[in-house]
Protein backbone atom coordinates (compact mmCIF):
# COMPACT_ATOMS: atom_id res chain seq x y z
CA UNK A 1 0.00 0.00 0.00
CA UNK A 2 1.29 3.09 -0.90
CA UNK A 3 2.24 6.08 1.56
CA UNK A 4 -1.65 8.29 2.63
CA UNK A 5 -0.29 10.65 5.16
CA UNK A 6 2.94 12.61 4.88
CA UNK A 7 3.73 15.55 7.79
CA UNK A 8 6.82 17.37 7.87
CA UNK A 9 8.58 20.85 9.43
CA UNK A 10 10.35 22.77 6.86
CA UNK A 11 12.56 24.94 6.69
CA UNK A 12 12.36 25.83 2.71
CA UNK A 13 9.84 27.64 1.35
CA UNK A 14 6.61 25.08 0.73
CA UNK A 15 4.76 24.22 -2.23
CA UNK A 16 1.20 23.51 -3.22
CA UNK A 17 2.57 21.76 -6.09
CA UNK A 18 4.58 19.34 -4.07
CA UNK A 19 1.12 18.95 -1.58
CA UNK A 20 -0.74 17.94 -4.51
CA UNK A 21 1.36 16.04 -6.62
CA UNK A 22 1.57 13.96 -2.82
CA UNK A 23 -2.24 13.11 -2.64
CA UNK A 24 -3.37 12.58 -6.27
CA UNK A 25 -4.57 9.38 -6.61
CA UNK A 26 -6.20 7.56 -9.31
CA UNK A 27 -9.70 6.37 -7.10
CA UNK A 28 -9.46 10.07 -5.81
CA UNK A 29 -11.69 12.62 -7.84
CA UNK A 30 -11.30 15.45 -5.34
CA UNK A 31 -8.47 17.28 -3.90
CA UNK A 32 -8.61 20.08 -1.46
CA UNK A 33 -5.71 22.62 -0.28
CA UNK A 34 -5.80 24.66 2.70
CA UNK A 35 -2.72 27.49 2.45
CA UNK A 36 -1.76 30.00 5.54
CA UNK A 37 0.15 32.97 4.23
CA UNK A 38 1.44 35.70 6.21
CA UNK A 39 -0.86 38.78 6.43
CA UNK A 40 0.34 42.27 6.40
CA UNK A 41 -2.29 43.41 9.70
CA UNK A 42 -3.55 41.47 12.72
CA UNK A 43 -5.95 43.15 14.85
CA UNK A 44 -5.93 46.43 13.40
CA UNK A 45 -1.94 46.47 13.75
CA UNK A 46 0.51 46.76 10.74
CA UNK A 47 2.33 43.33 10.62
CA UNK A 48 6.09 43.24 8.54
CA UNK A 49 6.83 39.52 9.22
CA UNK A 50 6.54 36.58 11.41
CA UNK A 51 8.75 34.33 12.85
CA UNK A 52 7.65 30.71 13.27
CA UNK A 53 9.44 29.08 16.63
CA UNK A 54 8.25 25.11 16.14
CA UNK A 55 9.42 22.04 18.90
CA UNK A 56 10.19 19.43 15.23
CA UNK A 57 9.49 16.74 16.71
CA UNK A 58 6.47 16.63 18.53
CA UNK A 59 4.87 19.06 15.61
CA UNK A 60 5.59 16.28 12.91
CA UNK A 61 3.89 13.99 15.70
CA UNK A 62 0.78 15.65 16.31
CA UNK A 63 0.18 16.57 13.06
CA UNK A 64 0.44 12.68 11.90
CA UNK A 65 -2.00 12.00 15.06
CA UNK A 66 -4.41 14.69 13.18
CA UNK A 67 -3.98 12.90 10.38
CA UNK A 68 -4.67 9.54 11.74
CA UNK A 69 -8.09 10.69 13.60
CA UNK A 70 -9.28 12.36 10.33
CA UNK A 71 -8.57 9.05 8.74
CA UNK A 72 -11.07 7.89 11.18
CA UNK A 73 -13.87 10.34 10.15
CA UNK A 74 -13.33 10.14 6.94
CA UNK A 75 -11.98 6.55 5.61
CA UNK A 76 -9.91 6.38 2.71
CA UNK A 77 -8.52 10.08 2.62
CA UNK A 78 -4.78 11.23 1.66
CA UNK A 79 -2.96 14.13 3.29
CA UNK A 80 -0.15 16.12 3.05
CA UNK A 81 0.96 18.78 5.87
CA UNK A 82 4.13 20.72 5.66
CA UNK A 83 4.74 23.68 7.86
CA UNK A 84 7.55 26.07 7.69
CA UNK A 85 9.95 27.02 10.52
CA UNK A 86 11.84 30.14 10.36
CA UNK A 87 11.59 33.45 9.25
CA UNK A 88 8.47 34.78 6.52
CA UNK A 89 7.85 38.29 4.67
CA UNK A 90 4.86 39.37 4.14
CA UNK A 91 3.21 36.52 1.65
CA UNK A 92 5.55 34.10 2.88
CA UNK A 93 3.58 30.21 2.82
CA UNK A 94 3.46 28.98 6.43
CA UNK A 95 1.77 26.11 6.20
CA UNK A 96 -0.20 24.11 3.30
CA UNK A 97 -2.42 21.38 3.95
CA UNK A 98 -3.84 19.05 0.90
CA UNK A 99 -6.35 16.49 1.50
CA UNK A 100 -7.79 14.31 -1.57
CA UNK A 101 -10.12 12.13 -1.46
CA UNK A 102 -12.97 9.73 -3.92
CA UNK A 103 -15.58 13.03 -3.72
CA UNK A 104 -14.89 16.72 -2.77
CA UNK A 105 -17.59 16.85 0.18
CA UNK A 106 -15.06 14.84 2.66
CA UNK A 107 -12.05 16.55 1.27
CA UNK A 108 -13.49 20.50 2.58
CA UNK A 109 -14.38 18.83 5.69
CA UNK A 110 -11.23 16.80 6.70
CA UNK A 111 -9.21 19.88 5.45
CA UNK A 112 -11.10 22.18 7.59
CA UNK A 113 -10.59 19.37 10.48
CA UNK A 114 -6.78 19.15 10.03
CA UNK A 115 -6.28 23.40 9.82
CA UNK A 116 -8.38 24.13 13.17
CA UNK A 117 -6.68 20.93 14.70
CA UNK A 118 -3.56 21.95 14.04
CA UNK A 119 -3.54 25.62 15.02
CA UNK A 120 -5.22 24.19 18.72
CA UNK A 121 -2.80 21.59 19.61
CA UNK A 122 0.49 21.96 17.43
CA UNK A 123 4.07 23.12 18.92
CA UNK A 124 4.31 26.26 16.79
CA UNK A 125 4.48 29.78 18.18
CA UNK A 126 4.36 32.66 16.17
CA UNK A 127 6.72 36.04 16.59
CA UNK A 128 5.29 38.98 14.81
CA UNK A 129 7.33 42.23 13.65
CA UNK A 130 6.19 45.74 13.63
CA UNK A 131 7.45 48.31 11.40
CA UNK A 132 8.58 50.38 14.75
CA UNK A 133 11.24 47.92 14.90
CA UNK A 134 9.65 45.93 17.95
CA UNK A 135 8.69 42.17 18.21
CA UNK A 136 6.26 40.05 20.08
CA UNK A 137 5.62 36.39 20.35
CA UNK A 138 1.09 35.97 20.29
CA UNK A 139 -0.82 34.76 22.88
CA UNK A 140 -2.05 31.32 21.51
CA UNK A 141 -4.09 27.85 22.83
CA UNK A 142 -2.92 26.31 25.78
CA UNK A 143 -2.25 22.81 26.18
CA UNK A 144 -3.44 22.10 29.28
CA UNK A 145 -6.47 20.25 28.62
CA UNK A 146 -3.70 17.92 27.23
CA UNK A 147 -1.43 17.49 30.34
CA UNK A 148 -4.56 17.28 32.44
CA UNK A 149 -5.91 13.89 31.20
CA UNK A 150 -4.66 10.14 32.02
CA UNK A 151 -1.26 9.01 29.84
CA UNK A 152 -4.26 6.72 27.97
CA UNK A 153 -6.96 8.46 27.80
CA UNK A 154 -7.57 11.29 25.83
CA UNK A 155 -6.20 11.06 22.84
CA UNK A 156 -5.46 14.54 21.98
CA UNK A 157 -2.19 14.47 24.47
CA UNK A 158 -0.12 14.55 21.25
CA UNK A 159 1.06 10.37 22.31
CA UNK B 1 16.64 10.58 49.15
CA UNK B 2 18.26 11.16 45.82
CA UNK B 3 18.16 14.22 43.42
CA UNK B 4 17.84 14.24 39.94
CA UNK B 5 18.74 17.09 37.34
CA UNK B 6 16.00 18.29 35.00
CA UNK B 7 16.75 20.25 31.82
CA UNK B 8 14.23 22.55 30.09
CA UNK B 9 13.72 23.39 26.95
CA UNK B 10 12.31 27.11 26.26
CA UNK B 11 9.93 27.73 22.99
CA UNK B 12 8.50 30.88 21.94
CA UNK B 13 7.70 33.57 24.65
CA UNK B 14 10.32 31.67 26.98
CA UNK B 15 12.92 32.13 24.39
CA UNK B 16 13.56 35.76 26.22
CA UNK B 17 15.15 33.61 29.54
CA UNK B 18 18.13 31.64 26.65
CA UNK B 19 17.36 28.08 25.23
CA UNK B 20 16.99 26.10 27.83
CA UNK B 21 17.57 25.85 32.07
CA UNK B 22 18.13 22.91 34.55
CA UNK B 23 17.07 22.79 37.40
CA UNK B 24 16.97 20.09 40.30
CA UNK B 25 14.67 17.88 42.23
CA UNK B 26 13.97 15.34 44.50
CA UNK B 27 14.04 12.23 42.50
CA UNK B 28 9.66 10.73 42.25
CA UNK B 29 8.89 14.48 41.73
CA UNK B 30 6.42 14.99 39.21
CA UNK B 31 5.28 17.52 35.97
CA UNK B 32 2.94 19.69 38.81
CA UNK B 33 6.18 19.96 41.10
CA UNK B 34 8.70 20.60 38.08
CA UNK B 35 6.07 23.31 36.96
CA UNK B 36 6.12 24.98 40.38
CA UNK B 37 9.77 25.44 40.40
CA UNK B 38 9.95 26.35 36.89
CA UNK B 39 7.65 29.43 37.97
CA UNK B 40 10.22 31.26 40.29
CA UNK B 41 12.24 32.08 37.75
CA UNK B 42 9.94 32.03 34.38
CA UNK B 43 6.69 33.67 36.15
CA UNK B 44 2.82 33.06 35.75
CA UNK B 45 2.93 32.16 32.02
CA UNK B 46 4.66 28.30 33.42
CA UNK B 47 0.63 27.59 34.27
CA UNK B 48 -0.70 27.94 31.07
CA UNK B 49 2.21 25.93 29.41
CA UNK B 50 2.82 21.88 29.77
CA UNK B 51 5.77 19.71 29.92
CA UNK B 52 6.83 17.30 27.13
CA UNK B 53 9.50 14.94 26.09
CA UNK B 54 10.40 14.19 22.64
CA UNK B 55 7.29 12.13 21.69
CA UNK B 56 4.35 13.75 23.82
CA UNK B 57 2.95 16.49 26.33
CA UNK B 58 3.09 14.51 29.69
CA UNK B 59 0.35 14.58 32.57
CA UNK B 60 0.89 16.39 35.35
CA UNK B 61 0.82 13.01 37.54
CA UNK B 62 3.78 11.72 35.34
CA UNK B 63 6.70 11.09 37.50
CA UNK B 64 10.46 11.62 37.24
CA UNK B 65 12.70 8.75 38.74
CA UNK B 66 15.92 10.21 36.64
CA UNK B 67 17.37 12.99 34.90
CA UNK B 68 15.08 13.78 32.08
CA UNK B 69 15.54 16.79 29.28
CA UNK B 70 12.18 18.53 28.41
CA UNK B 71 10.71 21.24 26.79
CA UNK B 72 7.96 23.61 28.09
CA UNK B 73 5.43 24.50 26.22
CA UNK B 74 3.45 27.87 26.14
CA UNK B 75 0.29 28.45 24.55
CA UNK B 76 0.67 27.26 20.99
CA UNK B 77 -0.37 29.48 17.41
CA UNK B 78 0.59 27.75 14.71
CA UNK B 79 -0.58 27.69 11.08
CA UNK C 1 -7.18 48.02 -7.95
CA UNK C 2 -5.64 44.71 -8.88
CA UNK C 3 -8.33 42.72 -10.43
CA UNK C 4 -9.63 40.42 -8.16
CA UNK C 5 -11.43 37.66 -10.23
CA UNK C 6 -9.91 35.17 -13.11
CA UNK C 7 -12.11 32.94 -14.89
CA UNK C 8 -10.79 30.89 -17.85
CA UNK C 9 -11.77 28.21 -20.26
CA UNK C 10 -8.34 25.97 -20.92
CA UNK C 11 -7.10 23.76 -23.24
CA UNK C 12 -3.92 23.85 -21.67
CA UNK C 13 -2.78 22.24 -18.12
CA UNK C 14 -3.80 23.68 -15.37
CA UNK C 15 -1.44 25.11 -12.66
CA UNK C 16 -2.32 25.09 -8.77
CA UNK C 17 0.61 27.56 -8.56
CA UNK C 18 -1.04 29.49 -11.20
CA UNK C 19 -4.46 29.82 -9.28
CA UNK C 20 -2.27 30.58 -5.79
CA UNK C 21 0.04 32.98 -7.27
CA UNK C 22 -3.18 35.37 -8.52
CA UNK C 23 -5.33 35.13 -5.47
CA UNK C 24 -2.30 35.84 -3.64
CA UNK C 25 -2.24 39.21 -1.51
CA UNK C 26 -0.52 41.38 1.08
CA UNK C 27 -3.92 41.54 2.92
CA UNK C 28 -5.14 37.68 3.06
CA UNK C 29 -3.93 35.45 5.26
CA UNK C 30 -5.58 32.44 4.13
CA UNK C 31 -6.10 30.36 0.09
CA UNK C 32 -8.36 27.47 0.25
CA UNK C 33 -8.15 25.63 -3.68
CA UNK C 34 -10.36 22.78 -4.70
CA UNK C 35 -8.95 20.49 -7.54
CA UNK C 36 -11.10 18.05 -9.51
CA UNK C 37 -9.42 15.40 -11.51
CA UNK C 38 -10.56 12.74 -13.51
CA UNK C 39 -11.17 9.08 -11.20
CA UNK C 40 -10.71 5.67 -12.17
CA UNK C 41 -14.24 5.02 -11.39
CA UNK C 42 -17.81 6.27 -11.26
CA UNK C 43 -21.02 4.71 -10.05
CA UNK C 44 -19.24 1.40 -9.73
CA UNK C 45 -18.14 1.70 -13.09
CA UNK C 46 -14.36 1.37 -14.25
CA UNK C 47 -13.06 4.75 -16.09
CA UNK C 48 -10.12 5.51 -18.12
CA UNK C 49 -10.99 8.91 -19.67
CA UNK C 50 -12.88 11.78 -19.57
CA UNK C 51 -13.86 14.60 -22.33
CA UNK C 52 -15.11 18.23 -21.28
CA UNK C 53 -17.54 19.80 -23.65
CA UNK C 54 -17.93 23.35 -23.23
CA UNK C 55 -19.49 26.27 -23.93
CA UNK C 56 -16.90 28.52 -23.84
CA UNK C 57 -18.22 31.91 -23.68
CA UNK C 58 -21.20 30.92 -21.36
CA UNK C 59 -18.96 29.29 -19.57
CA UNK C 60 -16.84 31.90 -18.51
CA UNK C 61 -19.90 34.56 -17.97
CA UNK C 62 -21.13 31.94 -15.36
CA UNK C 63 -17.90 31.41 -13.60
CA UNK C 64 -17.85 35.20 -13.30
CA UNK C 65 -21.62 35.66 -12.05
CA UNK C 66 -21.01 32.97 -9.78
CA UNK C 67 -17.45 35.08 -8.21
CA UNK C 68 -19.31 38.16 -7.60
CA UNK C 69 -22.03 36.37 -6.02
CA UNK C 70 -19.91 34.77 -3.66
CA UNK C 71 -17.66 38.20 -3.10
CA UNK C 72 -21.75 39.30 -2.20
CA UNK C 73 -21.55 36.59 0.47
CA UNK C 74 -17.99 37.02 1.67
CA UNK C 75 -16.64 40.45 0.96
CA UNK C 76 -12.93 41.45 -0.07
CA UNK C 77 -12.30 37.82 -1.11
CA UNK C 78 -10.23 37.36 -4.34
CA UNK C 79 -10.92 34.47 -6.94
CA UNK C 80 -9.28 32.16 -10.03
CA UNK C 81 -11.45 29.54 -11.73
CA UNK C 82 -10.71 27.57 -14.61
CA UNK C 83 -12.06 25.01 -16.25
CA UNK C 84 -10.50 22.20 -18.68
CA UNK C 85 -11.61 21.50 -21.98
CA UNK C 86 -10.67 18.76 -24.00
CA UNK C 87 -9.94 15.15 -23.26
CA UNK C 88 -8.27 14.24 -19.80
CA UNK C 89 -6.46 10.84 -18.74
CA UNK C 90 -7.40 9.19 -14.96
CA UNK C 91 -5.61 12.25 -12.98
CA UNK C 92 -5.89 14.84 -15.05
CA UNK C 93 -7.08 18.07 -13.81
CA UNK C 94 -10.23 18.98 -14.79
CA UNK C 95 -10.89 22.48 -12.97
CA UNK C 96 -9.36 24.48 -10.37
CA UNK C 97 -10.93 26.56 -8.00
CA UNK C 98 -8.62 29.27 -5.40
CA UNK C 99 -10.28 31.92 -2.69
CA UNK C 100 -7.88 33.96 -0.64
CA UNK C 101 -9.12 36.26 2.15
CA UNK C 102 -8.04 37.96 5.69
CA UNK C 103 -8.77 34.46 7.15
CA UNK C 104 -9.75 30.98 6.91
CA UNK C 105 -13.14 30.63 7.42
CA UNK C 106 -14.39 32.38 4.13
CA UNK C 107 -11.80 30.87 1.95
CA UNK C 108 -13.55 27.47 2.84
CA UNK C 109 -16.98 28.50 2.53
CA UNK C 110 -16.90 30.77 -0.48
CA UNK C 111 -14.76 28.04 -2.33
CA UNK C 112 -17.31 25.18 -1.77
CA UNK C 113 -19.84 27.92 -2.49
CA UNK C 114 -18.15 28.33 -6.07
CA UNK C 115 -17.56 24.33 -6.80
CA UNK C 116 -21.49 23.98 -6.14
CA UNK C 117 -22.60 26.30 -8.31
CA UNK C 118 -20.15 25.85 -11.36
CA UNK C 119 -21.49 22.00 -10.89
CA UNK C 120 -25.20 23.39 -10.91
CA UNK C 121 -24.95 26.36 -13.46
CA UNK C 122 -21.82 25.95 -15.99
CA UNK C 123 -22.91 25.16 -19.82
CA UNK C 124 -20.20 21.96 -19.50
CA UNK C 125 -20.73 18.08 -20.58
CA UNK C 126 -18.83 14.92 -19.73
CA UNK C 127 -18.34 12.22 -21.96
CA UNK C 128 -16.88 8.78 -19.74
CA UNK C 129 -14.70 6.35 -21.39
CA UNK C 130 -15.14 2.99 -20.38
CA UNK C 131 -12.57 -0.06 -20.93
CA UNK C 132 -14.77 -1.93 -23.24
CA UNK C 133 -14.42 1.06 -26.18
CA UNK C 134 -17.77 2.45 -24.96
CA UNK C 135 -18.69 6.09 -23.84
CA UNK C 136 -21.15 7.79 -22.31
CA UNK C 137 -22.44 11.66 -21.77
CA UNK C 138 -23.37 11.88 -17.99
CA UNK C 139 -26.75 13.13 -17.32
CA UNK C 140 -26.63 16.44 -15.24
CA UNK C 141 -28.30 19.18 -13.95
CA UNK C 142 -30.84 20.77 -15.76
CA UNK C 143 -30.68 24.35 -16.87
CA UNK C 144 -34.32 24.69 -16.87
CA UNK C 145 -34.71 26.70 -13.53
CA UNK C 146 -33.01 29.74 -15.27
CA UNK C 147 -35.32 29.47 -18.69
CA UNK C 148 -38.40 29.70 -16.73
CA UNK C 149 -37.57 32.86 -14.85
CA UNK C 150 -38.16 36.47 -15.91
CA UNK C 151 -34.95 37.98 -18.26
CA UNK C 152 -34.14 40.48 -15.39
CA UNK C 153 -35.67 38.97 -12.32
CA UNK C 154 -33.36 36.10 -10.93
CA UNK C 155 -29.51 36.42 -11.29
CA UNK C 156 -29.37 33.02 -11.63
CA UNK C 157 -29.23 32.67 -15.96
CA UNK C 158 -26.34 33.89 -16.74
CA UNK C 159 -27.41 36.87 -18.09
CA UNK D 1 -45.87 36.72 -42.40
CA UNK D 2 -42.37 36.55 -42.46
CA UNK D 3 -39.66 33.91 -42.31
CA UNK D 4 -36.48 33.64 -40.19
CA UNK D 5 -33.78 31.20 -39.74
CA UNK D 6 -32.33 29.91 -36.39
CA UNK D 7 -28.93 27.83 -36.51
CA UNK D 8 -28.89 25.89 -33.30
CA UNK D 9 -25.45 24.58 -32.23
CA UNK D 10 -24.86 21.14 -30.87
CA UNK D 11 -23.26 20.12 -27.26
CA UNK D 12 -22.71 17.11 -25.26
CA UNK D 13 -25.24 14.43 -25.69
CA UNK D 14 -26.21 16.69 -29.07
CA UNK D 15 -23.35 16.57 -30.93
CA UNK D 16 -24.51 12.92 -32.14
CA UNK D 17 -26.50 14.98 -33.94
CA UNK D 18 -23.51 17.11 -35.58
CA UNK D 19 -22.20 20.17 -35.03
CA UNK D 20 -25.52 22.12 -35.89
CA UNK D 21 -28.48 22.13 -37.05
CA UNK D 22 -30.78 25.17 -39.20
CA UNK D 23 -34.49 25.36 -38.86
CA UNK D 24 -37.11 27.99 -40.35
CA UNK D 25 -39.84 29.36 -38.31
CA UNK D 26 -42.05 32.10 -38.14
CA UNK D 27 -41.01 35.95 -36.89
CA UNK D 28 -42.15 36.06 -33.78
CA UNK D 29 -41.70 32.52 -32.40
CA UNK D 30 -40.46 32.19 -28.82
CA UNK D 31 -37.83 29.75 -27.16
CA UNK D 32 -40.79 27.44 -26.34
CA UNK D 33 -41.60 27.30 -30.11
CA UNK D 34 -37.92 26.64 -31.02
CA UNK D 35 -37.68 24.16 -28.67
CA UNK D 36 -41.11 22.54 -30.05
CA UNK D 37 -39.79 21.99 -33.48
CA UNK D 38 -36.67 20.75 -32.25
CA UNK D 39 -37.99 17.57 -30.29
CA UNK D 40 -39.37 16.71 -33.54
CA UNK D 41 -35.51 15.42 -34.40
CA UNK D 42 -33.49 15.60 -31.05
CA UNK D 43 -36.14 13.63 -29.35
CA UNK D 44 -37.12 14.36 -25.76
CA UNK D 45 -33.92 15.71 -24.26
CA UNK D 46 -34.57 18.83 -25.44
CA UNK D 47 -37.43 19.58 -23.10
CA UNK D 48 -34.95 19.09 -20.22
CA UNK D 49 -32.83 21.40 -22.32
CA UNK D 50 -32.35 25.60 -22.43
CA UNK D 51 -31.69 27.74 -25.64
CA UNK D 52 -28.86 30.44 -24.93
CA UNK D 53 -27.36 33.00 -27.15
CA UNK D 54 -23.35 33.85 -26.58
CA UNK D 55 -24.64 35.80 -23.10
CA UNK D 56 -26.91 34.30 -21.46
CA UNK D 57 -29.58 31.19 -21.29
CA UNK D 58 -33.23 33.12 -23.01
CA UNK D 59 -36.24 32.68 -20.90
CA UNK D 60 -38.75 30.36 -22.86
CA UNK D 61 -41.17 33.99 -23.75
CA UNK D 62 -38.10 35.17 -25.47
CA UNK D 63 -39.12 36.15 -28.82
CA UNK D 64 -37.15 35.87 -32.55
CA UNK D 65 -37.88 38.96 -34.85
CA UNK D 66 -34.62 37.67 -37.44
CA UNK D 67 -32.08 34.98 -38.03
CA UNK D 68 -30.34 33.81 -34.86
CA UNK D 69 -27.88 31.45 -33.79
CA UNK D 70 -28.33 29.69 -30.66
CA UNK D 71 -27.17 26.97 -28.34
CA UNK D 72 -28.88 24.41 -26.92
CA UNK D 73 -27.91 23.10 -23.93
CA UNK D 74 -28.34 19.74 -22.26
CA UNK D 75 -28.45 19.22 -18.51
CA UNK D 76 -24.62 20.45 -17.71
CA UNK D 77 -22.22 17.90 -15.44
CA UNK D 78 -18.90 20.27 -15.55
CA UNK D 79 -16.85 20.13 -12.87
Amino acid sequence: MSETIHVEISENPLSVQAACDFVMDDAHGAIDTFIGAVRNHHEGQAVQGITYDVHKGLAEATFNDICLEAQGFWPKTKYYVSHFQGELDIGGISVIIAVSAAHRGDTFDACRYVIEELKKRSPIWKKEHYPSGKSEWLAGHSLNDAADADVSCCGKCGG
Amino acid sequence: MSEITIQIQFYGAFRKFGASQSITLASGSNVTHVKQALSETLGALVHDSVLANDNAVLPNSYVFEGDAVLSILPPVCGG
